[in-house]
């Protein structure tokens, strides 16, 4: 825990991570309105969405049990933690050590876990179906996210995130091969945990589609809030983090305020390309059939572990 | 021999092993009275585990102590040894017990399976015969308490005899027991070398002293894997590791998972790493192999169990074969002379060991407070018990966050290190092993996120979602003994979670007698809360920094939305889509929860479905999984020696003459052999 | 060491003349005590100074026999005292007649008597006489019941070893022909102690030739592959004290008389052909007979072939040589015939209880009497070489040494163990535990004789007295 | 052969004797003419018993002489005879191979046995050398003839004709063994001769016949 600064580095880093995370989300859903050309919804709009929850009263089933109620808190925190260890402001948190890239994996891993059981807790077909379908995208997910950072680290010989970035940053340029396929498994990654098309639809409540919405199906006024919330900052940790592994340019690494003058816009920019991004592989893409998904992820998997393969075969001497 | 005066740490725990054996004897001279027994002798048990547990930590940092029985043969009395390894696996003998037993102590009902008395000699007769083999420090000492181990906990696993399939798990468990036995037998018949002098030579000591070709040694490496791997449930010699768990009442299935797994793994430790000094490459490639099929065999299978017990034995195999894998990579760093990385790998698995310990006994025990309270076993036939038994669903939920391996508890540290010993072999000298090394990493990850699927599998369908019996209204929670047992056990897993750095520190004292190397002192630079195996910015993990961060936030969240907004909630029915009519029937059970895990790895299965036809009167849907190794080893073998009994069957013909023709034959031929 | 010899003969006298009596049982067990007596005399004597011969060297006692002599008496004695009650219930089922009591007492004392006969002897032809007439009165033993089945065996034992012990014979005759060429044709040429003084100029071709005639005669009564065939139909139909002392004592001492014969073969024949026929008759008949065992349906018939296993072993332990495996050889004689014989006692109160000694109508004996229930299963685990009893330390030691001297026979040992355990244990467990199939017959049995066996197995599997240590250390010099 | 002295001679004719019976047994088929060529057998042994005593003052090997003409000569052949009275089984007809195959392998034994004792023989101190492997042949001979005969009556013979061999190497190999021994044995095969009395009625009465393939009830299926 070295100076004040730093500290106040780390809060920031939350404070943007929870301000910036339902931007980006509106962002998407903006970029994805236009290329549908429908007419887009404000920018804030999903502020508004989560005041409003906020302002509703909680309508609780009957048999819902005190997991049920801490789970939104649970997994909001978890997905608040996450955003605040990837360095997106600057490289050395206090907090960064904490946790470094398989923590990482296994907070979201906690996250998942908390949201399927909470599925389940109702006992209504539709909870546990969708905390069954999570769990098959965690569990092909989850391993192909850890061989991405494998490929990673074993560039930067360091799972810690900061190092991770400072490598590929700061050192003199080098063309990795392997972290081009890690970055397109990272990608399919990203998509299917943050319920994404092709594997799931965050807009529809189709019973043949949906997986996270049908676990949060029961969930009302200010938990749906938080789940809610909590979904717009994982979506804003991955996009970090796959910033930091894949385009880590700009994040500063020195302490100091001043670093902020560079930081902020650098993030705000990459942002704002990845939700651009995103909204254009969402609208090309069509949605998959629930048990193509293992195959799509499995896919993601192989890709990232011939990551690992292309390094240690070509990359050794780096 | 140490020359500490007056009452070394051995004597203390030998003294205290002996109180074992006079609360088992104790038992018989009032088999039938229940309070006696229940409320006395196993709460005294308990205690002495706990005492154990101390003096083993007391011993850790120790020098070796010493000892020798005026018991076992003329020439070779039994020696005792108490080491940092030995004391480790007794301090998690005597950590695990004491919760068992206490808990033990509750969960013993009246006219259950075989008299109390009886049992309660089995139970501290099996605890002794664990801590014997611990010590013991010469191959005859540690195969008379190894094999009284296997018998003391066959009839604990039988003590329900009157079921047939019950006697039949027995029956394979004691079989595959015995066999494994013979093999690490031979084993030391190997070790022991061509030098020795009689019957000194089957001293550890001796065989220590030992130095052996290249192919010797590989043949005690063969034998000792095959030995352990088939008390451990390596693949293939698993198969009585599903059967015997279930068989036996819960708190034995907790000893015999929770610790007597461990006595294998403590095994082929002190073979491979104390009394064999050089292992070659390979063995480490080869035992890194077995492990990971082991892992993911036992993970798929656990996913589709839908028998509770069934499927926590399958979990076992899987982390049975987590700890192999860590065992293989310390093999294959040590024979390519890493010291740091061996260390990294066996600090792992030593935390594994512990973890497994606990979080696996602590789910065993809540299987059978569920069984006490539903009489149910069948996943498919409970639910929604979280309002019915709320201490057991809490106590469960951490071990059930320990064992799939999420932060911020201890089944996450020790995959963390696994992970990290992964991430460190590219340095390997050796091309192949180098490019085996990912895939082995991807598998392990794999793994450990599946073992995450199995266990929302077991909290969920056992403890959430709405009671899909009638019966189930009326289950009670654990009593207040099985509670204690059950916190205890928790209370470990959080520790062991929370504070890896002063547990590796003592893990240290074990790799440096082993290896000549801890991981301790680089740590302690770096204080309590940061565990950094190598150092601070190659890779670190603060769990309790991480559970402060997780609460202040929660904490933050709920008193801002209380503060701006309000805390009003309605209760009213579920919503579900608006669905119209929600039977309780309509939720997964625990078939349909593995569904899809059954589709993606059909291959793995011997699947038999029964579909109803489409004009059933009463519709019935079965899926019955089989493991495969039934049909391609067990029961060729099987067949082959029943040709083998065909074929002598022969010489038995009942004809007198034929008789005397064999002996005839039998003459003449040795008349014509000698003749030269 | 005349009480030894004399009291069963007198016995043998007195009970064919009260045999009938309903005291008779007593008085058998009576002059078994006093065999018994004399027997551990006797051992304390030679213990306490030394081999001794007697009788105008006739008799020669010394670690070896006098170890084999203390056993069988013990087992003698407490056979006697399981017989007792057993024999009462078989004449109350009508099985027995008076007449064939007696013949059965009196009989049961000759065949001690020719077993102690055979042990003490010092003179090779008598060596063969003895085991001859044990022979003969146990043909009558096994015949007793006078069934079918019963005349049968008898028949085929009466046979078969009677052939095999011709063989013997002409071994003994080859063996004259080559010693009395240095001894003179006086007695002394016949006996053991000067066969062993001068074993190393005794003619090696001879010798050859005589062992290969010895090993095939008292081989047979041993019970080795393909000279077994009669051991499990006399085990099997004969009545049950008769064969817990037809395996207990009888294939010991059969096996003594190989091995004296071993030590002179290996004096004279400078190679080591004897071991190899022993070791290989050994491992042979650990083979089969663990193959056997599976497919038994009579649960005496069972152990029958379990005796000849590790009469196997034992022979492939002597085959061994060596201080460790002669050792261990010696050590599994005493344990097996102990643990053998208690084994009988309790099935055969388990058959008397089930009226049957078919294994699948033998069910759940604990629960129709917990005492024979759990005296049958820790027999069991013990003969299957469970520790902590005696039986595992023998075959330990007999495992290891075979890795250490003959690694090519350990992977034979290991696959024939696994499979007589799994054949023997997945028999016998169904029979104790589980649901009893027949109701609980009034009479109690006498498992006191069982339990002191297994008692004392177990105590030679944790703690060997230092003497006994010493004596089997001795006795396996004597064999080398 | 000319330079041996006389009773050297006589005794290697009653040997050969002894094994043109022991041949003429396995061929025989009917069990009286079987008790006749064992009685014959008996008085072989006696002679040469007696020879041998002769030619070397040997008397206690009268003595055996003596016991093998009493027990053999006339004790057994009677028990044998009034068996087979009381059973009336005169006829033995089938063997389980048929006879000349059995004197093909008989004769192969004897050429074996020979050339195994030939070398053995050489090396004896007795005048009588070469009877050593004559004994042996008639020992195997018998064996044979007890492997091939079916009926319980003709493999008792047999059981007493191998007998008869050993006691012939006893003697005339090898001067007799101690007196002690060969009482042993006799009161041996005594006994032995009288239990097998004993149960030739007991199994008749069982199986109503000899024949033992009926003794074939034991076995593993």
């Amino acid at each position: 825990m070295n100076s004040a600064s730093s500290l106040l580095l780390q809060f920031l880093e939350l404070v943007t991570a929870l301000v910036a995370a339902p931007l980006l989300t509106g962002w998407v859903n903006q970029c994805r309105a236009w290329f549908g050309n429908r007419s887009a919804p404000p920018l804030l709009q999903f502020y508004r969405q989560l005041a409003k929850l906020f302002e509703k009263e909680v309508v609780l089933a009957g048999n819902a049990s005190s997991l049920f109620r801490a789970a939104p808190y649970l997994i909001f925190a978890c997905m608040a933690l996450a955003s605040m260890i990837v360095p997106t402001l600057s490289t050395d948190l206090p907090f960064g050590p904490a946790a470094d890239a398989i923590a990482l994996v296994g907070i979201f891993a906690l996250a998942r876990v908390f949201i399927a059981l909470a599925g389940m807790d109702i006992g209504t077909a539709f909870g546990s179906l969708g905390a069954r379908r999570e769990m098959l995208i965690g569990f092909l997910a989850e391993p192909a996210l850890l061989m991405v950072f494998f490929t990673a680290s074993l560039i930067s010989h360091s799972t810690s995130l900061s190092t991770i970035v400072e490598t590929l940053a700061h050192r003199e340029f080098v063309i990795y091969p392997s972290l081009a396929f890690a970055g397109v498994a990272f990608t399919m990654v990203a998509l299917a945990e943050n319920a994404r098309i092709p594997v799931d639809n965050p807009t529809t409540h189709l019973e043949l589609t949906m997986i996270h919405e049908a676990m949060i199906l029961e969930y009302s006024g200010r938990h749906l809030a938080l789940i809610e919330w909590a979904a717009a900052l994982k979506l804003y940790a991955y996009s970090c983090l796959g910033l930091a592994l894949f385009f880590p340019w700009g994040i500063p690494e020195g302490t100091g305020l001043a670093s902020l003058w560079v930081a902020l816009p650098s993030l705000a920019f990459k942002l704002l390309i990845g939700g651009f991004l995103l909204a254009a592989i969402e609208t090309v893409s069509a949605k998959l059939r629930i048990f193509r998904a293992p195959e799509f992820l499995g896919t993601a998997f192989m890709l990232a572990v011939l990551g690992m393969l292309v390094h240690l075969l070509l990359e050794k001497a780096t | 021999m140490p020359s500490a005066p007056g009452f070394l740490c051995l004597d203390w725990i030998l003294s205290l092993v002996c109180v074992w054996l006079a609360i088992g004897i104790a038992g018989l001279f009032a088999p039938r009275s229940f309070h006696y027994i229940s409320r006395v002798l196993y709460p005294l048990g308990a205690a002495v585990g706990i005492a154990l547990a101390v003096v083993a930590f007391a011993a850790l940092p120790a020098t070796a102590e010493t000892m020798v029985l005026p018991l076992g043969l003329p020439d070779l009395p039994f020696h005792l040894r108490l080491d940092a390894l030995s004391a480790l696996f007794l301090l998690l003998l005597g950590g695990a017990s004491a919760g068992i037993s206490i808990y033990a102590a509750g969960y013993l009902r009246k006219g259950e399976g075989t008299a109390p008395g009886l049992q309660c000699l089995e139970y501290h007769l099996f605890l002794a015969s664990m801590a014997l083999v611990l010590l013991a420090d010469d191959a005859y000492a540690f195969m008379v308490a190894w094999e009284s181990m296997a018998l003391t906990s066959f009839f604990l696993v039988t003590s329900d005899h009157r079921m047939p399939e019950i006697r039949r798990a027995g029956y394979i468990y004691l079989l595959i027991a015995h066999v494994g036995a013979i093999g690490i037998l031979l084993c030391f018949g190997v070790l022991q070398g061509n030098g020795a002098e009689g019957v000194a030579g089957y001293t550890f000591a001796h065989m220590r002293g030992m130095d052996h070709n290249d192919f010797w040694a590989s043949a005690a490496f063969g034998l000792a894997l095959f030995g352990f791997g088939a008390k451990a449930g390596l693949l293939p010699l698993h198969v009585w590791l599903p059967e015997a768990h279930p068989a036996a009442p819960s708190p034995v299935s907790a000893l015999l998972s929770g610790v007597m797994l461990k006595t294998a793994i403590y095994g082929f430790l002190r073979v491979c790493l104390d009394l064999l000094h050089h292992p070659l490459w390979w063995w480490g490639v080869l035992v890194l192999t077995l492990g990971l099929a082991t892992t993911l065999f036992g993970v798929v299978f656990a996913a589709v169990q839908s028998d509770m017990k069934r499927l926590l034995a399958y979990s076992s195999i899987e982390n049975i074969g987590l700890l192999f894998v860590g065992i293989g990579l310390t093999l294959t760093f040590q024979a390519f002379g890493m010291t740091a990385l061996t260390v990294l790998a066996l600090t792992s698995v030593l935390y594994h060991c512990l973890n497994h310990a606990a979080f696996k006994s602590l789910l065993f025990l809540v299987t059978g407070s569920v069984l006490h309270a539903t009489h149910e076993r069948s996943l498919g036939k409970l639910g929604g018990l979280i309002h019915r038994m709320p201490w057991v669903a809490w106590l469960a939920l951490l071990g059930v966050i320990a064992s799939a391996g999420l932060p911020p508890l201890n089944g996450f540290v020790s995959e963390w290190l696994l992970l990290q010993a992964f991430l460190f072999t590219p340095d390997l000298p050796h091309g192949y092993i180098n490019m085996l090394i990912p895939v082995a990493a991807a598998a392990v990850a794999l793994a450990a996120a599946l073992a995450g699927y199995v266990m929302v599998k077991f909290f969920g369908v056992i403890f959430l979602g709405r009671p899909r019996e009638e019966k189930l209204s009326q289950a009670h929670d654990a009593g207040i003994l099985e509670r204690v047992g059950l916190c205890w056990l928790a209370s470990l897993c959080v520790a062991l979670g929370l504070f890896p750095v002063f547990v590796i520190e003592k893990l240290d004292h074990v790799t440096t007698s082993l290896t000549g190397a801890g991981l301790g002192s680089a740590m302690r630079a770096n204080g309590w809360l940061l565990l950094a195996p190598i150092d601070a910015d190659r890779a670190s993990y603060e769990p309790i920094v991480f559970l402060l961060c997780i609460a202040a936030i929660v904490v933050a969240a709920f008193l801002l939305v209380r503060r701006f907004w309000h805390g009003r909630v309605r209760v009213s029915g579920a919503w579900d889509c608006g669905f119209p009519m929600q039977t309780v029937r309509m939720q997964d059970t625990a078939e349909g929860f593995s569904q899809p895990l059954r589709q993606v790895f059909e291959p793995f299965y011997r699947l038999t479905r029964e579909l109803p036809g489409s004009f059933d009167k009463k519709p019935m849907y079965r899926v019955i999984v089989q493991d495969h190794f039934w049909y391609w080893l067990y029961l060729p073998v099987a067949r082959v020696a029943e040709l083998g009994t065909r074929m002598v069957a022969f010489l038995q013909q009942g004809r007198i003459s034929i008789y005397l023709l064999y002996s005839f034959v039998t003459l003449v031929v040795l008349l014509f052999l000698i003749r030269g | 060491m005349e009480f030894l010899l004399g009291l069963p003969l007198l016995g043998g006298i007195v009970l064919a003349i009260f045999g009938h009596r309903n005291f008779a049982a007593e008085i058998n067990s009576a002059f078994s005590l006093l065999t018994l007596i004399a027997a551990a005399a006797l051992t304390v004597k030679i213990v306490a100074d030394g081999p001794q011969l007697l009788f105008e060297e006739q008799f020669f006692v010394d670690p070896l026999n006098v170890f084999l002599v203390a056993l069988t008496a013990f087992v003698g004695f407490t056979t006697s005292l399981f017989s007792r009650p057993y024999m009462r219930i078989e004449q109350a089922h009508g099985r027995l007649s008076a007449g064939r009591l007696r013949l059965y007492h009196s009989m049961y004392q000759l065949f001690t008597f020719t077993m102690l006969l055979a042990l003490t002897t010092n003179n090779m032809g008598i060596l063969w006489v003895a085991m001859e007439a044990a022979t003969l009165t146990t043909v009558l033993l096994v015949s007793l019941y006078r069934t079918a089945a019963s005349l049968e065996a008898a028949w085929k034992y009466f046979i078969l070893c009677g052939v095999g012990i011709a063989q013997a014979l002409f071994g003994t005759i080859l063996l004259y022909f080559a010693a009395e060429k240095i001894l003179g044709h006086e007695g002394v040429a016949l006996l053991w102690t000067h066969l062993n003084e001068v074993k190393g100029q005794l003619e090696p071709r001879v010798l050859s030739l005589a062992f290969v005639f010895l090993l095939v005669g008292y081989g047979t009564k041993v019970g080795l592959v393909p000279l077994h065939n009669w051991l499990p139909d006399a085990h099997a139909e004969g009545p049950t004290p008769v064969s817990a002392v037809l395996s207990g004592l009888l294939l010991n001492v059969a096996l003594y008389a190989v091995v004296r014969c071993k030590v002179l073969a290996d004096g004279a024949l400078h190679s080591n052909l004897a071991s190899l026929l022993m070791m290989g008759f050994g491992l042979l008949s650990v083979v089969v007979a663990s193959f056997f065992l599976s497919r038994q349906k009579d649960i005496k018939r069972l152990f029958g072939y379990s005796s000849i296993e590790h009469m196997g072993i034992i022979t492939f332990a002597f085959g061994m040589g060596g201080p460790v495996a002669s050792f261990a050889g010696l050590l599994h004689m005493t344990v097996h015939s102990l643990t053998k014989s208690a084994i009988f006692f309790a099935v055969g109160h388990a058959a008397q209880k089930c009226g049957s000694q078919l294994i699948e109508n033998i069910r759940g004996l604990i629960k129709l009497s917990p005492t024979v229930g759990w005296g049958l299963m820790l027999g069991t685990l013990a003969i299957l070489g469970m520790p902590p009893f005696g039986v595992f330390a023998s075959e330990f030691l007999i495992l290891t040494t075979a890795m250490k001297e003959q690694p090519w026979a350990t992977p034979i040992l290991l696959i024939s163990l696994g499979v007589a355990f799994a054949a023997i244990f997945g028999k016998v467990q169904p029979m104790v535990f589980g649901e009893p199939a027949a109701k609980r017959l009034p009479h109690k049995p006498a498992m006191l004789p069982v339990f002191m066996h297994l008692a004392l197995v177990l105590m030679l599997g944790l703690w060997i007295p230092p003497y006994l240590a010493e004596w089997y250390r001795q006795a396996a010099k004597l064999i080398g | 052969m000319s330079h041996l002295p006389l009773y050297a001679q006589i005794i290697n004719l009653l040997a050969a004797a002894l094994l043109l019976l022991s041949f003429a047994m396995l061929a025989q088929r009917r069990i009286l003419s079987l008790i006749n060529l064992f009685m014959a057998q008996g008085i072989v042994l006696c002679a040469s018993t007696a020879v041998v005593a002769a030619a070397t003052e040997q008397h206690h090997l009268y003595w055996s002489a003596l016991i093998t003409l009493v027990l053999k000569v006339f004790l057994l052949p009677w028990i044998l005879h009034r068996l087979i009275r009381r059973l009336n089984v005169k006829w033995d007809i089938e063997t389980l191979i048929n006879i000349p195959a059995t004197m093909m392998i008989g004769l192969m034994l004897v050429i074996f046995s020979f050339n195994l004792a030939l070398p053995i023989s050489e090396l004896a101190g007795t005048i009588t050398r070469s009877t050593l492997g004559i004994a042996m042949a008639a020992v195997m001979l018998a064996f044979l003839m007890m492997i091939t005969r079916s009926k319980a009556v003709p493999q008792v013979i047999g059981f007493l004709a191998m007998e008869n061999g050993l006691f012939f190497a006893a003697t005339s190999a090898t001067y007799g063994m101690p007196m002690v021994v060969e009482l042993g044995i006799a009161l041996d095969v005594l006994v032995g001769m009288i239990i097998l009395g004993v149960f030739f009625f007991q199994i008749r009465e069982q199986f109503d016949s000899l024949d033992i393939r009926h003794l074939e009830k034991l076995k593993e299926d």
